[in-house]
């Protein structure tokens, strides 16, 4: 590497080892612990019989094991399409609101904090996502395909970013999402606080922007596609040690 | 609490009979000091702090990254090894110079870290009172664009 | 009893490879189904942006791209990119550099929250080094630091650049370099800029 | 009311490491809404920090102490120290939260 690239590389380490402590995302997980807790919705229940597939109410460890089948819904589901059902089968709440709620307002932002707080205890865990269900290993192979499908004006497919090793855009390293080493450095870090805008993002809203960047129409939150795709990174993933929530540019 | 008392003490005309007497720190006496956030320039913050032109000291340890990822964000750390008992962060090319000053009591170590954003590249000042004298240290960041810029 | 054996197996074989051409068929639909179902259209980005030109779905398929027939079809897809690229109707290749900087800095246009008259940039730091002094920048593309000083100021160079600006598919099937004429995402002119940034001598680029 | 804090601190030989996160947007008056609006200048002003009932430390914001401000500071105390973070914006909105020191 270039001396000058090399320094610059290392000033950012050090930008990036300096905010790394006191990560703001603790906020969220703070106001998630309370609503998970706290009666809501039209039948006024809170969430704490939400089975996220360890059995109803069990956060540890639940991230770490989705997206999964869920045999009640009969279809793949990643933590927020599982959280959509359990907000509107337990608290009676639409699921087409929270799907059409701006993202950090209204629905949306019940779903930020709940999140944060889920994926929480699932740090330091292994990524540990089965594809032993028909439908899990079919959600994988739809998740690789959307992954390498090109479109829109500019023919960027998430592969275009994150198929290869070592590359970047501008200053941003972009993990090659087809390595379980890439994977990890994705999957195992979103949801996280990005201190650029001072949002906790979730990975429904972490794809959303990628499809917003590939000049791609806008993805329906909680779609399969965004399902697979998680599915593939996942997979992808398995084995490695989770950090959510991250902390990111 | 203490936030309430300053309140309170902005409306009374005894906050100042009070910290003569002794019966609460200067920096409890201390309410937001609009003048010196509102300065444009570091002068005009030296001005308002009645700094004069500090001196550089190498007594003043200003630990920052050279270049921040990202301006919404820039992490800050100060500490000296004189005994201070106030301190202060300044940026050059911030429409507001002053980001933030903090009161160390006694007992406190003269050390802060925070986060504070920057709109460009610029230099960056840390400022410290011991004993009544101003003294500084400065270090550039450069700000770089990230992402996409989408 | 041999020949009874040989029908079973022809048959059990015809059978496992019906089954693997319906799984086939059958994730084609439900992945034509997931994609036309997972999107809407917002601002200025249409549904139509789902649909893929030969080129695209062409890419879509590593497998297939890097395969023999792969490489063969490859060249079709390069001469139909080609074939499609306009050459400055003013005769122009060079424009200004420091418009070029301008246009190479940024990175904005063509997502949904763009309004339909923004000006697009052409995002070339990104993924190229350009000029030194832009620390930062992306390496998915080759550094076009000393472009033209290091390639020289021959109607070639400018010639094959014009293309490689306009249309990259025309060189390398699946670059990932979007075809910035072919889909108007930059403006003649503003080609003609980019190009004066990578080859007029004057450029910081060239220094 | 604003929303809770996180507080954290740490006891170790003595000196008390504490670590602050404040949830709040620090609008800077200078930011523009999607319609193009100026969003009005609101953040935090004033910090304070007592531990067994003594000011520890106090810190004055301007707007450009980032979003969810983050402090971070070492005091003189014990474990089981209690302490009180209190804060009070350009709204006049205030929050106080307590941690003991483990």
């Amino acid at each position: 590497m270039h001396a000058n690239a090399q320094s610059t590389a290392d000033a950012i380490a050090k930008y990036r080892e300096m905010i790394a402590d006191g990560n703001p995302a603790e906020l969220y997980e703070a106001a998630g612990e309370e609503l998970w807790k706290k009666p809501a919705g039209p039948k006024n229940a809170t969430l704490e019989k939400c089975n996220l597939g360890l059995g109803p109410g069990v956060i540890k460890g639940a991230a770490a094991q989705l997206p999964r089948y869920f045999p009640d819904t009969n279809r793949v589901q990643d933590l927020e399409s599982r959280l959509i059902t359990c907000m509107s089968t337990l608290q009676g709440i639409s699921a087409q609101e929270i799907i059409d709620a701006p993202f950090q307002q209204g629905y949306k932002k019940t779903m930020d904090d709940i999140v944060a707080y889920v994926v929480t205890y699932s740090k330091d865990l292994k990524v540990n996502v089965s594809t032993k269900h028909p439908k899990e290993k079919e959600s994988y192979e739809l998740g690789k395909r959307a992954f390498f499908y090109e479109g829109g004006p500019m023919d960027f497919s998430c592969a275009t970013c994150h198929g290869s090793t070592g590359k970047r855009i501008r200053m941003q390293d972009l993990p090659n999402l087809t390595t379980p080493e890439g994977a990890i450095a994705g999957w195992g870090y979103w949801p996280a606080y990005r201190v650029s805008n001072g949002q906790f993002w979730t990975m429904g809203l972490r794809l959303n922007d990628c499809y917003r960047q590939q000049r791609f129409p806008f993805p329906i939150y909680g779609s399969e596609v965004l399902t697979a795709l998680s599915m593939y990174m996942a997979v992808n993933a398995n084995g490695g040690v989770i950090h959510t929530p991250g902390l990111k540019r | 609490m203490n936030l309430q008392r300053r309140e309170v003490l902005k409306y009374t005309a005894v906050f100042g009979l009070m910290a003569s007497a002794g019966l609460i720190s200067s920096a409890q006496a201390e309410e937001w000091n609009k003048a010196a956030f509102e300065g444009k320039t570091i002068e005009d913050v030296f001005s308002v702090f009645g700094a004069g032109s500090p001196d550089k000291s190498s007594a003043v340890i200003l630990n920052v990254p050279e270049i921040a990822e990202n301006g919404a964000v820039v992490p800050v750390s100060i500490s000296t090894t004189l005994k201070a008992q106030q301190l202060a962060i300044l940026v050059e090319k911030n429409p507001n110079a002053l980001v933030a000053q903090f009161f160390i009591p006694t007992g406190t170590e003269p050390f802060v870290t925070t986060r504070i954003k920057m709109a460009q590249t610029s230099n960056v000042y840390a400022l410290v009172k011991a004993d009544g004298k101003w003294s500084m240290a400065a270090k550039e960041i450069k700000v770089t664009l990230g992402g996409c810029g989408g | 009893m041999k020949i009874n054996l040989i029908k079973i197996f022809t048959i059990s074989l015809l059978i496992a490879l019906f089954q693997l051409a319906y799984a086939q068929n059958n994730l084609d639909a439900k992945f034509e189904k997931m994609m036309a179902s997972g999107f809407k259209a917002e601002g200025i980005a249409g549904l139509d942006r789902i649909d893929q030109d030969e080129t695209q779905k062409f890419c879509s398929d590593p497998i297939f791209v890097n395969s023999k027939q792969g490489a063969i079809h490859a060249l079709k897809i390069q001469n139909l990119n080609m074939a499609s690229i306009l050459q400055p109707s003013d005769g122009r290749f060079i424009g200004d550099w420091k418009r070029g900087e301008v246009i190479a800095q940024s990175g904005r246009g063509g997502t949904w929250t763009d309004k339909p008259d923004a000006v697009n940039g052409g995002g070339c730091y990104n993924c190229h080094q350009i000029d030194k002094k832009e620390i930062s920048y992306g390496n998915l593309g080759p550094s076009l630091w000393n472009y033209g000083k290091s390639r020289g100021y021959s109607q070639e160079v400018i010639a094959y650049t014009w293309n490689q600006i306009n249309n990259a598919k025309a060189y390398n099937a699946c670059s990932n370099m979007p075809r910035f004429g072919h889909f108007k995402l930059l403006t003649q002119e503003q080609i003609q800029d980019v190009m004066a940034l990578l080859l007029d001598p004057q450029s910081p680029v060239n220094q | 009311m604003g929303d809770p804090m996180r507080i954290r601190a740490a006891e170790n030989n003595g000196i008390v490491e504490v670590k602050i996160l404040m949830k709040h947007d620090m609008e800077t008056g200078q930011r523009k809404d999607a319609a193009g609006k100026l969003i009005p200048a609101w953040f935090i002003t004033m910090v304070s920090v007592k531990a067994q009932g003594k000011e520890v430390f106090a810190a004055d914001f301007g707007t450009a102490i980032s979003k969810d401000p983050f402090l971070n500071f070492k005091y003189k105390g014990s474990r089981g120290d209690k302490l009180l973070v209190s804060w009070v914006d350009t709204r006049g909105d205030k929050r106080s939260d307590e941690a003991s020191v483990s």
